[in-house]
């Protein structure tokens, strides 16, 4: 199979690698680039488990053509960390327990990040809508607006 | 919000704990918040192949020919695999405990008994190969008729769904096409209420739709094992399965599981090990089965469907004294773990609720339809809407309040159970109190004042005289006395009470060591 | 076969593969042609991708408002002159899915999806597209009913007229699930008025046949009438008249015709 | 256009472990030479916590903190036999297992410190902080890691024990269903509020009370999130879910998450709960298991409170629009029951 090469930005780093012709971005980083934080949950678009950023939007990786970001910085759940230290929403998503299985943990995670983003105090109905395209099926969704708005306020609690 | 009653019951606890009983972060929080927790799809093997499953597209049919030439000629492909080439192609889920009869193909041969179900299995360097292959396998079907219907699958002269079980049903302890709860006289309790209230209840089948799909991963591993990753609930239930249909020692494999991405009781059913396994076997490489969401949705095993039928008898004072039960579980085509969900089912009879005169019959039925497996709540999540509903309207019926009429119903310590325990560490009364509390529901001083370890037992405690089955229960005409006597103007079918089950004498004890009566064939 | 990935600068190499490539799929937003591809669609083995900025500008400085194909929902609702479609661009998916998918895809997207399209049907647009001969306009309601053979042709833009205030456009998607959740029944009503009465009435309908169609009879009942309770009332009455919607996994046909009167009156009334 | 509220109750009670029991779980506790305890299982952890809840009643059980034990779980070459995390057996049945290995694994460790203390170990107990000493006397102190490396090098022993629980096989009686099903019972009562369109047929959750009986809660935080979560599942097994919307026709299956239809983040209300705790004899620390039977009461629930609002029985789930539509258009209108 004719394969086409592919430079971009992975969490900071430059990356190169070489795609078959049709391959989703959620098959390159995970099984070409070997970072799993995004997961597979559908291929539909339809669960957002494979949410990650390009160019600092939250996208679905596994709807992305990969070479589509050809010269463009993909950001997933591995690059949040500052250092060591976690990012201010995997300590509240922590701290809220707002994680049982843990599987669209990080694509939540992503969406959080993106919203928090663009706006870093928003409403309860911002955050719902925020992660409106990310299914959970373990909390009941409730810790997991409580982490996002914790976050968001700089983790003191809000009602 | 989550708020511990410590009050209550503090006597009969020790509450000088260090560890137990403080809110400790979970030991994979760290991993799931970075995104290192690894599940079974996160290992990367070098040279990975991927299987797919090409299934029927009919409900029920005779596979007249299977043709793989084409798709076996297809780029990419490394091997397809039938039915002929897994060692032993026919399992049932239980047979680990010794409970039921092997009924179910790893890939079908003969006969398709559900649209879903997998014919040919195609390892390919690619999912692209392997999807370009599958269409290029040519099955000739002969549509049969299918039974959809609990009830129709029952009638005589439906169609055959599982040859294993040619009446459609499974078969308890060697006798009964379902399993039985009697304890005391329900007719006579039912004749002497003062109001007797019948309804026909009909829960959905419901998907787990865990975030991550089912899959796994088999390779070889050194010394002729195979390392397998994968989503199972149930690790060793899992091997065991596996190292049955393909024959090997249970030590042939390694598997390697323990985070996964929601279970919910639909990943019990070892539907991607096997194959995989034998993809690796076959190949040498290591293999890897994920089911798509459309096939998790579609052929992946629901919650099955449940109808029922309560009747009740209720005197005016609120006092239940009678519960007549009839229960379908819909298991699909095959077995899977239904007929263990019905013995469940009769033992979770009449509800947390002391009752005189109990009766149940419930049956393990056999459609046309995905299998069904377990799921939480297995056997009580549609009893119990069932029985609550009954509840509300009883209490409706008599006018009295629902908290206060469950209260007043509610088992207690020392009270009999209809399976014939004695109730213990009963609970039921304080949950109401305190609910009602909490939602600020008034209930009367009498009611506040109850408790479980109160007032149960003595006479509440005896087995009543119960007749034998040769004491034929009366099915119709009912006796229909209240306004909820109407069919459910919901139902897209009126409700029809099925034959009651010819009663067979008992067969003989064939001797054998016996793992529990509750077999309903023994695996010999 | 595998999956060849084909990159033009300009829309007519693009609209001249589709055109000749029974197996060619222009890409856009990804959100459908990816899909089908991991869904194990083998009949899609070229993808086809245009970079030109004609297919993601947007003209709304007029009075005529054109939108690129490939404009995303998220920049539809950044844009203040689009206000309007705010509405029907927030229903689409969620945050993630507004920022990939575009105007053009949700043409070819089929039940439970094409909200968007409800939109467009109700504001009478017309759909520019671009074949192996050339292009040419056509009117949305021409595009829906050939809309299998349009994946031969590329999709430019679509263009229709900017309504003349905030009240004489309105959508709504009824969903069992918020914030995002697929519609049972979505409304778009296009309301012109003039002197006091409403003249050119379309209102269009998601999920209530094959394609998104217009209420004609109810569209009827309001031509020529001021917006008061009895002309709301009679459109209510008509809105299913002459449709026939199918049973899907998120409601009945019977549902449907059931409450799509309730929800064109409350739609009508301003009614939440 | 009118909407109606109304409230619903619910009680019921949960069976803990596999039905009739013959359901074994087997742990393995061992510690490493500087007084690091590991428990091995094949159990599963599905995000009900598995890991969690077990590291607990491993450092109870053997009086260290929390943090000196980790919980390893399914590999099938390392954790003994497991029947598999399903039928709320996971904290009862395993918890149990591992509470017998880290009694004797404690057994061992109280043994190997009397030795170095030169007491007898009946008079040594733990201070939970990693430190042993005799009782009354906190000053005859030995951390348990200088245990440790005294076990591993100079007596020879290895900190370590075995643990199984089996509830023992319950037989069937065939003609009456006598049996034993399960040793212990959690229970619940939920009072469900919904608000309900009598035009549409729409219900949409207000807000829920609850009470949960659960034996022991052992970690609230982790019971928290089974009883948030599961309520949410039984709203959504009540009012959304199916993969035969119109069964027994199996047409119109949902193929995707827009199809099968789940209460997103904008569906939810709120819920307060009330946790009981009444021991079971059997259970480890008494504590039961919360996770399967948190649903169950959700479903009733609702269903009577959409009788309490607007006079309709629904008898088939999940309750959706239409039949909710159905059903009072069938009974001529809404008819609001009593407020309660």
């Amino acid at each position: 199979m004719a394969k086409t090469a592919l430079q971009f930005q992975h969490n900071g780093r430059d990356v190169a690698i070489f795609v078959d012709g049709g391959t989703n971005l959620l098959v390159a980083l995970r099984e070409l680039i070997g970072d799993m934080t995004p997961k597979f949950g559908c291929g539909q678009g339809g669960c957002g488990a494979c949410s990650i950023l390009i160019d600092g939007e939250l996208h679905l990786s596994c709807l992305t053509l990969a070479e589509t970001v050809a010269g463009r910085s993909v950001e997933t759940l591995d690059g949040i960390k500052e250092g060591p230290n976690l990012h201010p929403l995997q300590r509240a998503f922590a701290d809220n327990f707002a994680a049982q299985c843990g599987y669209c943990t990080p694509g939540m995670l992503m969406a959080a990040k993106a919203l928090l983003d663009r706006n870093p105090q928003p409403s309860r109905a911002a955050v719902v809508e925020a992660i409106s395209g990310n299914i959970c099926r373990c909390t009941g969704y409730e810790p997991i607006i409580n982490a996002v708005l914790a976050a968001a306020s700089g983790g003191r609690a809000r009602a | 919000m989550l708020e511990l009653r410590k009050d209550i019951f503090a006597d009969e606890r020790d509450d000088n704990l260090k560890e137990i009983g403080k809110g400790t972060q979970r030991q994979d929080m760290l991993g799931h918040v970075t995104g290192t927790s690894t599940y079974f799809d996160d290992h990367k093997l070098q040279g990975m192949l991927h299987l797919k499953v090409v299934r029927s597209t009919h409900a029920h049919a005779r596979l007249r020919r299977i043709d793989t030439s084409e798709a076996e000629r297809s780029a990419g492909v490394r091997r397809i695999i039938r039915g002929s080439d897994v060692p032993r192609n026919l399992n049932t889920l239980l047979s680990l405990i010794n409970f039921g009869k092997d009924d179910e193909p790893s890939l079908a041969v003969d006969k398709v008994r559900y649209k879903g179900e997998p014919i040919v299995a195609i390892v390919a360097d690619s999912p692209r190969e392997a999807y370009e292959a599958m269409a290029k396998v040519r099955i000739d079907y002969e549509p049969l008729p299918a039974v959809l219907d609990v009830e129709d699958a029952l009638k005589p002269g439906a169609p055959v769904v599982n040859d294993t079980y040619p009446k459609n049903a499974f078969i308890y302890h060697d006798v009964y096409d379902h399993q039985k709860l009697r304890f005391g006289d329900v007719e006579r309790g039912l004749a002497a209420a003062d109001h007797v209230l019948e309804q026909r209840y009909q829960m959905s089948p419901i998907e787990h739709a865990p975030t991550e799909t089912n899959g796994s991963i088999a390779a070889p591993d050194t010394n002729g094992r195979y390392i397998v990753y994968t989503s199972t609930q149930a690790l060793f239930f899992s091997l065991d399965t596996c190292a049955k249909i393909l024959d090997v020692p249970s030590n042939t494999f390694h598997f390697i599981g323990g985070t996964v991405g929601g279970g919910f009781g639909g990943k019990v059913d070892t539907l991607t090990e096997p194959l995989s396994i034998l993809g690796a076997m076959l190949t040498g490489r290591p293999v890897r089965y994920l089911f798509g969401r459309e096939e998790e949705m579609q052929y992946g095993p629901p919650r099955g469907a449940e109808r029922i039928y309560i009747k009740d008898g209720v005197m005016r004072d609120g006092r239940i004294v009678a519960r007549k039960i009839r229960a379908y579980f819909d298991s699909g085509a095959y077995t899977r773990l239904s007929s263990y969900a019905a013995v469940k089912c009769a033992a979770h009879l009449p509800g947390p609720y002391t009752i005189p005169n109990v009766y149940g019959d419930v049956y393990c039925v056999f459609t046309n339809r995905t299998p069904a497996t377990a799921m939480r709540g297995f056997g009580v999540t549609a009893m119990d809407f069932a029985i609550e509903c009954q509840m509300d309207k009883l209490a409706h019926l008599v006018g009295m309040d629902p908290m206060e009429f469950r209260i007043l119903n509610a088992y207690r310590d020392g009270d009999m159970k209809a399976h014939r325990r004695e109730a213990k560490n009963t609970a039921l009364i304080e949950c109401v109190q305190v609910a009602a509390e909490k939602a600020k529901w008034p209930i009367r001083e009498e009611f506040k004042r109850a408790s479980s370890r109160k007032e149960g037992g003595g006479s509440r405690a005896a087995i009543p005289p119960t007749p034998r089955e040769s004491y034929a229960p009366a099915t119709a005409p009912s006796q229909q006395r209240t306004t909820y006597d109407r069919a459910p103007a919901t139902s897209r079918e009126p409700p029809s009470p099925p034959p009651p089950p010819p009663p067979r004498p008992l067969a003989p004890s064939h001797g054998a060591a016996r793992f529990s009566s509750v077999f309903g064939t023994r695996r010999r | 076969m595998s999956v060849t990935v084909r990159t033009f600068t300009s829309t007519g190499e693009a609209a001249a593969v589709l055109s000749s490539d029974r197996s060619a799929r222009y890409l856009g937003g990804g959100t459908l042609v990816m899909r089908a591809l991991n869904e194990g669609d083998i009949s899609i083995s070229t993808i086809v991708r245009a970079s030109d900025h004609a297919l993601t500008r947007i003209d709304a400085t007029g009075s005529r408002i054109i939108i690129g194909a490939g404009v995303t929902f998220a920049r539809i609702l950044a844009e203040r002159d689009l206000g309007f479609l705010h509405a029907a661009a927030r229903s689409i998916g969620g945050p993630a899915v507004r920022n990939m998918g575009t105007v053009g895809g949700n043409l070819f997207a089929s039940i439970p999806y094409g909200d968007f399209t409800v939109a467009l049907l109700a504001l009478d647009a017309v759909v520019s597209v671009q074949g192996g001969l050339g292009s040419r306009d056509m009117p949305i309601e021409e595009f829906l009913q050939t809309r299998e053979r349009q994946t031969g042709t590329l999709v430019l833009s679509v263009s229709f007229q900017k309504p003349a205030s905030a009240d004489a456009f309105r959508y709504r998607k009824i969903a069992r699930i918020k914030p995002k959740g697929g519609a049972v029944i979505t409304l778009a009503a296009h309301l012109p008025v003039s002197s006091g009465r409403i003249a050119g009435a379309r209102i269009a309908l998601g999920s209530m046949a094959p394609t998104q169609i217009r209420a004609r009879a109810a569209e009827r009942a309001l031509e020529g009438r001021t917006l008061d309770a009895a002309t709301i009332s009679a459109a209510t009455a008509a809105a299913v008249e002459g449709i026939a919607p199918a049973d899907n996994a998120l409601a009945s046909g019977w549902y449907r015709r059931e409450v799509v009167g309730v929800h064109l009156r409350r739609l009508l009334s301003g009614q939440e | 256009m009118t909407r109606h509220r109304g409230r619903g109750i619910a009680s019921i009670n949960y069976p803990i472990g596999m039905n009739l029991g013959g359901d074994p779980s087997q742990a393995l506790v061992h510690s490493n030479p500087s007084g690091k305890f590991t428990v091995a299982l094949s159990s599963i952890d599905l995000g009900q916590g598995m890991k969690s809840v077990t590291r607990q009643i491993c450092a109870e059980t053997l009086g260290v903190p929390v943090e000196d034990v980790y919980v390893d779980t399914a590999d099938s070459d390392t954790g003994p036999h497991c029947m598999g995390s399903f039928a709320s057996r996971g904290t009862h049945r395993v918890g149990n297992a591992v509470m017998m290995a880290a009694r004797e694994a404690r057994g061992v460790m109280m043994e190997a410190a009397a030795e170095e203390l030169e007491v007898n170990a009946a008079d040594l107990e733990t201070d939970g902080r990693g430190n042993i000493h005799v009782k009354g006397a906190p000053h005859r102190s030995i951390s348990t890691k200088d245990v440790a490396i005294a076990a591993q090098f100079k007596q020879g022993k290895t900190i370590s024990g075995r643990g199984i629980f089996l509830v023992p096989l319950s037989d069937v009686d065939p003609e009456t269903g006598e049996m034993s099903p399960a040793t212990c019972y959690a229970h619940a009562c939920l009072v469900a509020e919904v608000e309900v369109d009598d035009e549409t047929g729409e219900v949409a959750m207000v807000r829920m009370d609850s009470a949960y009986e659960l034996g022991r809660a052992l970690n609230p935080r982790l019971v928290e999130q089974q009883l948030v979560g599961g309520a949410w599942m039984g709203i959504s097994h009540a009012l959304y879910e199916t993969p035969e919307p119109y069964y027994p026709d199996p047409s119109h299956g949902p193929r995707d998450f827009v199809e099968y239809l789940m209460p997103g983040p904008g569906d939810i209300c709120p819920h307060d709960i009330a946790v009981l705790e009444r021991p079971a004899a059997d259970g480890p620390f008494g504590a039961k298991g919360p996770g399967e039977m948190c649903a169950n009461p959700v479903l009733p629930a609702v269903a009577n409170a959409i009788f309490n609002a607007v006079g309709v029985r629904i008898n088939e789930l999940p309750i959706t629009p239409e039949r909710v539509l159905r059903a009072i258009k069938a009974q001529g209108g809404a008819r609001p029951q009593a407020r309660r």
